[in-house]
């Protein structure tokens, strides 16, 4: 009975993709857009940056020197790190990629105390753009975005609204990224739409 | 609403943070050495005390990390975050009874 | 009825837009306003002094004040649904096609029944009702309640629900500015200059603060020139933000501030659709500046409420921003300089003035100044009493020395009497900051002391009159500010010029005597909104009331809707004089948040409806309401809780459902069970400490079902884990308890054991469960992993292989929660809908049949496998389950200790069992309670409880598990579940397996 | 003699203008010794001092406030009273205590405001129905008034609530308590205090108790701001306080204080008859005799003895109380505050001995303790005067710490009440 075969990428659902078209008439790139990044590859690793063996792993693996810094981003090629906590990083790259990262990092981690997980499929990445997108933030966001405490290159794990969420702020004008676990994303993007259907008024007098 | 110096993250609202109650409180190497009451004293005895307190924290909605943490109980101020393992800073806070040993 | 357009205003002047008139509507008349008038000011500018009826004693009242502080000037703003209740008039903008009313009065403001309470006001004095009513209790319950109920409250709630919507925004910055007077002015630029991120806040509409309707001048400029050139540089620097109509209610730790912004209120009901009507602000400042000015104190004389008496701030607000003509003839009553200027105003407007009566007896150079333009002046003298009800018409003037009045004094006829008793700082939000208040003997006030957070008061606010040294220290304030947030260098900017006023000190006149000992003739309020009188406090002084806490409490003084603005001081000063005591060792009541009310709706947010608390769905859900699914809540999931077919209710579905896993094939949606990754070189052992049961000794590819405790030994959560490699398990936990069991993970690691090498990962959304469940199940596997051995040796129960499954790479756990023959297959989630539709597909032919969580509630407990939180509620230890089996005996685990304390070790604690219905159609209900013998009176000694009941198709009758004390010994026995309505169910206790007892289904 | 208080006195006194009324109690200087005193001029202190002089004709009774009396967690609790609690010894105790509340304005001879309107405890999935029927069957059998209604039944009770189903947690019923309802707080303390002084008891008020004199193992005086007070007994009821104080006399306790924040709406005519609460989505609100909606908030996460908590708290609340409440959306918040409150780790009270002869303890009320007052104040009197635990009391007391026998109304507590 081998007549069901699922294919594993044409057959795949992102938790948005029944919302996108209705992320893109909520979206107005003057002011600010929403749309999903379907099926990046998430790599969650955990090790710890005191342990040379574990950082000169990763960096085989990756091509990255993981950043310890927290809550910054090290960019390499196609690949990013992003830091989540002092022994806790997620990696992310193109769809497609994890696979090989995966093999990779086994291979390198070999009896080094570390662990890399899979998390491709456990969050999906939300992302947010134009002039009002740190506006939209600040109705659930307790953090500063300010570009003096925040900008490109800058990562936090936090609360937006009532979603726990990986928030990466990608370009200067703004850009973001919302990383959220999949079963909150409907609720986000709502709330996303939401928090913008305002800037899509004519401005208050 | 509280202002909370992680000390990997920097200052966070409260919102993100958890509080896990009295820090310095280590689990009994050998519990079955104990009697109902010193078992029972781990459990349920903690410090309770007006003014400064040593308590731990999470930060449940950021990085993930436990600290202690000394706070007034009365003006709600932070003086002092330092991490798991660690005595507090000299002269702040005062460790209750119930701390056996230090954890670490 | 329509009354002309305010008929009267001043010739011109104000800051009204005498082009822009508008229409609105009070207790049914129509009349008009301009643009920029509020509704009070509007209603005084058409000569309308009778604007509401007191809470107690239903007398008439006017319009007290110009700002927040109103007391009396309460109205119901509009009708339907966007009605609103107790809005100070002082407050709402007018707008074009306005509508209010005046609150509590019946039938009407003018003929209101409730005033026949002033006629008992004589035995309606603070705290009647703790001294009677007692007696008979039902006539307190049927008959003195209701009717007390009745003459509660002010206005109306609306009937249906708010059209509009709110929202909220946060902030930070590096200093907050809280009011745009001329203090927060001067702080807000100083600070600015600097490059620091400013915020400065109003409430008002317009920044100005008491500038507006000021005749200073400042550096030459009249002060709103002054005004609109400040802001005009604040709008001129990009880090400083104004917002206007912005009341900041709550000063918070570690400078956290709350302020509420009206967006659109002043348009009128419904103007902006889509735009949030007020928005909530939450800022966090690195330092903040207070500069929230001042509220004149009235002064406490007989009948001192009557409408037309107004605090001299407000008649100079009223006659130079609103240009309002209050009144004909006015007569000004003072203890201190700040009423010349309503004097001041009254004449530039033209308003005669009968004469000022001031208390001092050598009131100084602002007296003399008025003297100087004609106007009487009586030193020395007092209002001893008023006339007038619906408008006061006349003020009877004594000479008072040392509170003694003369014996005779003069009668002063006039429409208008404009009152200034000092002024009281308003340092509410520093006290809310902590900040202790102390008491200003010269200044007669409270003043703020040391400050308790990053932050300084300036101006008013902090006890500084004059308009000069108010924009010193807002200038200094703000340059200081920013300087501390680590902008610019502290210097502070040259203060404009202003010509300075020699001033007088002012008088402690705290109750003014009446012609009449206190409370025989004439009311004394203190405070306006609640009625309460001088008399009053006293009173309850006199019986032992003698913290100003009890005071408020016994009289409510300062409880009303003003929160005591204008009453507080007076209350305090009248209480520390019939003490004998000195004002600040009687002190203040607590400041709390709000400053000002805070509508319900902005603090909720959008947080409403389907936003309230996200709703969590598997990416199968969108399968399931398709297939009519009816889902149940499970923490914020919804999980299918049964697939009803077309005329079917819940207990058919659940027949059907159930029948059709334990004869051929099921499939549950499992998604949501927590997943965790657990890998390091201790992960073995750290499963033995947190588990019941030992892990360590797994063998690799195999699964165990455990139970974790609590320190206290109590179940907490339980689950299967899975070893995958020699140091990878992969851990499943309740649906409910995901997320709370990998944080005690984590803190177990982090805190107790951080020597162990193991890191633990959340995986449960990674991965998509389908459980597929029955005989069938095998046939199914087979068919949709043709490569997979599924044959018992290869794939036996309690295992876990990866293989390809429908082609794709799969991990396939062999476990089973319902007793059949089981396997659930895990695919990452993108997937999982793909695998959901071909397990579908493929068991067709087995008769595949989907059930919900009811079903799978059924099939467990026919089992006898338990439900964390239905068979346990924290209460429960693994013994208590009979699973004795589970819990080592070779190593700690967290919560061992604890089972052998003397209590836990009990043996007649209530265990779990299984109950059979004598009657077997007859389905328990969960949650009743179990007694030995049938009848009886309260209280009847309890057994224990049922804590599932199902009817079952498989064993084709009702059965229950229950908890029972001492369970198992009394196998056999018979208990009695008494019902509602006297029934009587009566069940035996037996074994709390009711199918298959050995497994063979499952193990097969 | 007092001065009886009725409607008689109150016109004889309105026709003298209100000049002979006497005080509600006196403000004795301290002793140098009492028989028992009392820490803490709260309910719970009043009410056993009260008793103790009613029941034990014990009179020679110092009540010891720091600051006014009423002042703690008395003046600042949303005033719910109701008896329906799940497990037997705590149905037994608060059932008591509501009895005494039926005859308490009579016995007082003071008007507490007892309204019993009703008290509602919604549910809103499976398992809150399953639990709140547990509770309706086992108040039944312990002789307290239990029923539950469905969600036709709630808005009939009380037609304001939104019990649409498609709600993000509509209501799936609820139990109800007819003789549950609200009381007058104030008036409790007051009424207490005026009873309690009558028979004899001295309230001393700006009196903090700052440490105690043990010998040999029992108690034999306290120290307080105002002085030394000799004593063989004294009654802790120091609620929020009570860790501070026993620790004073070396005794630890397994209480933790919390902020717990209360707030009130303007007064607006009545539109809420009853009293409803949800544990699910937290909420507990009723509308005062004066008018205000009077609501409580969850207790906030970490320890404090600051009469206040974070403003988040209440936030959330609000969301979860308009979504039952639609129409309270445009009413607007007058005030709120906090009180502390300390907490035991099963939710139930202390009502206990200590290892300090002569030393007793009555805390741990947590956010529920106002229902208690009447009963907690009698049983504790009891234990004060015979020195062994009212058998109401037994159960509540310290060594079941020690040996497990906890009572877990954690149920009954989710929701502060
Ligand atoms: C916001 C809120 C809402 C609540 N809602 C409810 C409800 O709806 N229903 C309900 O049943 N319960 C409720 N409670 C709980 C209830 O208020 C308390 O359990 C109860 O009032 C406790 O009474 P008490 O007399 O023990 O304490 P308190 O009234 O707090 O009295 C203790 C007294 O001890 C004094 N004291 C402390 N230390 C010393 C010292 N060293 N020396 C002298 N005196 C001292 C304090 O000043 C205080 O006056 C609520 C509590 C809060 C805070
Ligand atoms: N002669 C006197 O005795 C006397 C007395 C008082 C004031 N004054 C004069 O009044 C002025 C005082 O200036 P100032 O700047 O201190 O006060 P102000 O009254 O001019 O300004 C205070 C501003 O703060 C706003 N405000 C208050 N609380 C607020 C809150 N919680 N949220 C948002 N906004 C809030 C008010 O609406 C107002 O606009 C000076 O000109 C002074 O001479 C004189
Ligand atoms: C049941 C109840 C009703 C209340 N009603 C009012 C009210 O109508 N107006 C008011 O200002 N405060 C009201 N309060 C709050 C008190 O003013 C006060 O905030 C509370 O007793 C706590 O004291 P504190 O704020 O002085 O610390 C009420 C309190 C309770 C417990
Ligand atoms: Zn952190």
């Amino acid at each position: 009975m081998a007549d069901v075969l699922i294919n594993p990428v044409a057959d795949r659902l992102s938790p948005l993709e029944l919302l996108r078209v209705t992320l893109a008439a909520a979206s107005d790139p003057s002011q600010v857009a929403i749309r999903e990044l379907p099926f990046l590859c998430q790599i969650a690793l955990r090790g710890s940056p005191g342990n040379t063996l574990f950082m000169a792993a990763v960096q085989k693996a990756l091509g990255l020197d993981l950043p310890v810094k927290a809550g910054s981003v090290v960019l390499a090629g196609s690949v990013r790190a992003l830091w989540l906590g002092p022994d806790e990083w997620l990696v992310v790259a193109p769809d497609g990629a994890a696979p090989a990262l995966l093999s990779a990092l086994a291979a390198a981690l070999e009896g080094v105390h570390a662990q890399a997980v899979d998390v491709s499929a456990n969050r999906t990445v939300i992302a947010l753009e134009g002039p009002r997108a740190a506006e939209v933030l600040a109705k659930g966001l307790t953090l500063d975005l300010h570009p003096r405490a925040f900008g490109p290159g800058r990562v936090t794990q936090t609360i937006l609204a009532r979603a726990a969420v990986i928030l990466e702020q990608t370009g200067e004008a703004p850009a973001y990224r919302l990383y959220v676990r999949n079963s909150f994303a409907t609720y986000l993007a709502s709330w996303l739409m939401d928090a913008a259907a305002e800037y899509r008024l004519p401005p208050l007098c | 609403m509280l202002l909370i110096s992680c000390p990997h993250c920097g200052p966070c609202d409260e919102t993100e943070f958890h509080c896990g109650g009295e820090a310095h409180v280590a689990r009994p190497h050998d519990p079955a050495a104990l009697d109902d009451a010193a078992w029972g004293a781990f459990i349920f005895m903690r410090n309770n005390p007006k003014g400064q307190f040593n308590e731990r924290w999470v930060h449940a909605a950021g990085c993930r990390r436990w600290f202690n943490m000394v706070r007034d109980t009365v003006t709600h101020r932070i003086l002092a975050v330092y991490p798991m393992g660690s005595r507090p800073p000299a002269g702040l806070g005062h460790l209750g009874a119930a701390v056996v040993e230090d954890a670490q | 009825m329509t009354k002309p357009m305010g008929s009267h205003r001043t010739a011109n002047g104000g800051r009204i837009d005498r082009s822009r008139p508008l229409s609105f509507m009070f207790d049914g008349v129509t009349y008009g306003g301009f643009a920029g008038d509020t509704l009070a000011s509007a209603l005084l500018a058409n000569g309308v002094h009778l604007v509401g009826r007191s809470f107690k004693y239903h007398r008439p009242r006017g319009v007290l004040t110009a700002g927040a502080d109103e007391p009396n000037a309460l109205v119901q703003l509009e009708r339907g649904a966007r009605t609103e209740p107790n809005l100070r008039a002082t407050q709402v903008e007018l707008y074009q096609g306005l509508v209010a009313t005046s609150v509590n009065a019946w039938p009407s403001l003018t003929h209101d029944l409730g005033a026949v309470n002033q006629l008992l006001s004589r035995f309606f004095v603070a705290g009647f009702y703790y001294k009677t009513f007692m007696r008979p209790k039902v006539l307190w319950d049927r008959v003195y309640e209701p009717f007390l109920r009745r003459m509660a409250g002010l206005g109306r709630a609306p009937e249906l629900p708010d059209p509009d919507i709110y929202d909220k925004m946060h902030v930070h910055c590096d200093v907050l500015v809280v009011g745009a007077g001329p203090a927060g002015l001067a702080a807000a630029l100083a600070a600015g200059r600097t490059g620091a991120r400013v915020i400065l806040m109003d409430e008002q509409a317009e920044a100005g603060g008491s500038l507006l309707s000021s005749a200073e001048s400042l550096d030459g400029k009249p002060a709103p020139d002054w005004v609109a050139d400040a802001l005009a540089e604040l709008a001129s620097l990009p880090a400083v933000r104004v917002l206007q109509r912005t009341s900041v209610f709550g000063y918070y730790d570690q400078n956290f501030l709350c302020a509420v912004e009206r967006r659109t209120d002043h348009l009128g009901p419904g103007a902006r659709p889509g735009l949030s009507r007020q928005r909530l602000w939450h800022v966090r400042a690195a330092r903040v500046v207070l500069a929230t000015g001042a509220h004149e104190r009235p002064l406490v004389f007989a009948d001192n409420d009557r409408p037309g008496v107004m605090q001299a701030s407000a008649v100079a607000t009223y006659v130079r921003r609103f240009g309002v003509r209050l009144g004909s003839r006015a007569v000004i009553f003072t203890t201190n300089d700040s009423a010349y200027d309503a004097v001041d105003a009254l004449l530039a407007a033209g308003i005669g003035i009968a004469a000022v009566v001031d208390s001092r007896p050598d009131p100084g150079p602002r007296a003399e100044a008025a003297r100087a333009a004609g106007v009487v002046v009586h030193a020395g003298c007092v209002v001893a009493a008023t006339h007038g009800t619906r408008r006061i018409t006349g003020v009877e003037v004594r000479g008072c020395e040392g509170g003694v009045l003369a014996p005779a004094g003069l009668r002063l006829s006039c429409d208008l009497l404009a009152i200034s008793g000092g002024w009281s700082p308003a340092v509410h939000l520093f006290s809310q900051s902590q900040g202790r208040v102390r008491w200003d003997e010269a200044k007669l006030c409270f003043v703020p002391g040391e400050a308790a957070q990053a932050q300084t008061s300036a101006g008013a606010c902090n006890g500084t009159f004059g308009l000069g040294a108010v924009l010193a220290e807002g200038l200094a304030a703000g340059a200081s500010a920013a300087h501390l947030a680590g902008f610019g260098d502290g210097a502070v900017p040259a203060t404009p010029a202003v010509a300075e006023v020699a001033a007088a000190p002012g008088d402690a006149l705290w109750l003014v005597p009446g012609l009449k000992p206190l409370g025989r003739a004439g009311k004394h309020f203190v405070d306006f909104q609640n009625d309460v009188t001088a008399f009053d406090i006293r009173l309850a002084a006199r019986e032992g009331f003698e913290s100003v806490e009890h005071v408020k409490r016994y009289t409510t003084n300062g409880m009303a809707t003003d929160q005591g603005k204008t009453s507080n001081v007076n209350g305090l000063a009248i209480l520390a004089d019939t003490l004998g005591r000195a004002i600040p060792e009687v002190g203040t009541t607590t400041f709390r948040a709000p400053y000002t009310p805070v509508t319900f709706g902005v603090m909720a947010g959008r947080d409403l409806g389907e936003m309230l608390d996200p709703v969590r769905t598997t990416p199968i859900h969108a399968w399931h309401v398709a297939r009519g699914a009816l889902f149940e809540d499970v923490g914020q999931w919804k999980r299918p809780w049964y697939f009803p077919l077309a005329g079917e209710d819940m207990h058919a579905a659940v027949r059907r459902e159930a029948k059709a896993v334990r004869d051929g094939l099921g499939v549950l949606d499992a998604s949501t069970l927590g997943k965790i990754e657990i890998r390091g070189r201790d992960a073995g052992v750290f499963l033995d400490r947190i588990y019941t049961n030992l892990f360590s000794k797994l063998g690799i590819g195999r699964c165990r079902y455990g139970l974790m405790c609590k320190e206290d030994g109590m179940v907490f959560d339980d689950g299967v884990t899975a070893r995958l490699g020699p140091d990878h398990y992969y851990m499943t936990t309740t649906t409910g308890g995901a997320a709370r069991v990998l944080d005690w993970l984590e803190d177990y690691l982090q805190t107790e054991w951080p020597d162990l090498e193991v890191y633990c990962t959340s995986v449960t959304e990674q991965w998509s469960t389908i459980a597929v469940s029955g005989p069938r199940a095998r046939d199914l596997l087979a068919d949709l992993a043709p490569g997979m051995a599924v044959d018992p040796e290869s794939f036996p129960f309690l295992s876990m292989r990866e293989g390809m499954v429908a082609g794709l790479a799969a991990r396939v756990f062999r476990i089973s929660f319902t007793g059949e023959l089981s396997y659930e297959i895990n695919v990452p989630s993108h997937l999982g809908l793909a695998m959901w539709q071909a397990v579908m597909a493929a068991g067709a032919r087995h008769g595949i049949t989907p059930y919900g969580t009811e079903t799978m509630h059924l099939l467990r407990a026919e089992k006898g496998f338990i439900i964390i939180g239905q068979e346990t509620d924290g209460t429960v230890t693994p013994l208590d389950l009979g699973m004795d089996w589970i819990v080592s005996k070779q190593k700690d685990f967290v919560g061992k200790r604890s089972l052998t304390r003397s209590d836990t070790a009990r043996a007649d604690r209530k265990r779990l069992v299984g109950l059979l219905p004598e009657d077997e159609g007859e389905v328990l209900p969960e949650g009743a309670q179990l007694v030995e013998m049938a009848g009886g009176t309260p209280p009847v000694p309890m057994l224990g409880h049922v804590t599932s009941s199902y009817w079952s198709p498989n064993l084709g009758r009702s059965f229950a598990l229950a908890l029972i004390k001492g369970g198992p010994e009394r196998l056999g026995q018979i208990v009695f579940a008494p019902l509602a309505g006297g029934r009587t169910v009566k069940a035996r206790i037996v074994e709390p397996v009711f199918l298959d007892r050995e497994g063979s289904r499952q193990n097969g | 003699m007092k001065q009886r208080f009725s409607a008689f006195t109150l016109l004889r006194n309105g026709l003298s203008w209100h000049e002979n009324w006497q005080r509600q109690w006196r403000s004795p200087d301290p002793k140098p010794a009492y028989d028992v005193v009392i820490v803490g001029g709260g309910g719970h202190g009043l009410a056993t001092a009260y008793y103790l002089a009613k029941e034990h004709g014990i009179t020679n009774v110092a009540v010891l406030e720091k600051g006014w009396l009423g002042g703690g967690n008395t003046g600042r609790n949303t005033t719910i009273v109701r008896s329906n609690y799940l497990w037997d010894e705590s149905a037994a105790l608060y059932e008591h205590s509501l009895k005494l509340w039926e005859g308490l304005s009579a016995d007082l001879n003071y008007n507490v405001m007892l309204s019993q309107r009703g008290v509602m405890n919604l549910a809103h999935n499976l398992g809150d129905v399953r639990e709140a029927q547990r509770r309706v069957h086992a108040n039944r059998l312990n002789g307290v008034d239990a029923e539950w209604l469905d969600t036709a039944g709630v808005k009939e009770f009380c037609p304001i609530i939104n019990t649409s189903p498609d709600v993000r947690y509509p209501v799936l019923g609820a139990t109800l308590q007819r003789r549950g309802g609200t009381a007058r707080h104030d008036a409790v303390a007051w009424g207490y205090a005026r009873g309690a002084d009558a028979r004899g008891v001295d309230i001393i008020q700006n009196c903090e108790v700052t440490g105690f004199d043990i010998e040999g193992g029992a108690i034999v005086g306290v120290q307080t701001t105002r002085g030394a007070i000799r004593t063989s007994k004294v009654g802790v009821v120091a609620a929020g306080h009570n860790s501070v104080l026993a620790a004073k006399a070396g005794i630890r306790l397994p209480l933790q204080s919390h902020p717990l924040q209360a707030l009130v709406s303007e007064p607006i005519k009545p539109v809420h008859d009853c009293v409803v609460m949800s544990n699910t989505v937290h909420v507990y609100v009723s509308q005062s005799d004066k008018g205000e909606l009077v609501m409580g908030a969850g207790i906030d996460g970490y320890n404090s003895y600051a009469q206040r908590g974070s403003f988040h708290i209440i936030e959330h609340q609000m969301a979860a109380c308009l979504e039952l409440f639609p129409i309270f959306s445009r009413l607007r918040m007058l005030r709120t505050w906090g009180g502390i409150v300390d907490v035991c780790p099963d939710a139930s009270p202390l009502l206990t001995k200590t290892p300090v002869a002569g030393l007793f303890i009555n805390g741990g009320w947590g956010t529920g303790g106002f229902k208690a007052t009447p009963g907690s104040g009698h049983v504790f009197a009891h234990t004060i005067a015979r020195d062994e635990p009212h058998p109401l009391a037994a159960p509540f007391s310290l060594d079941r710490f020690t040996t497990g026998a906890l009572i877990d109304e954690h149920g009954a507590a989710a929701v502060a009440h």
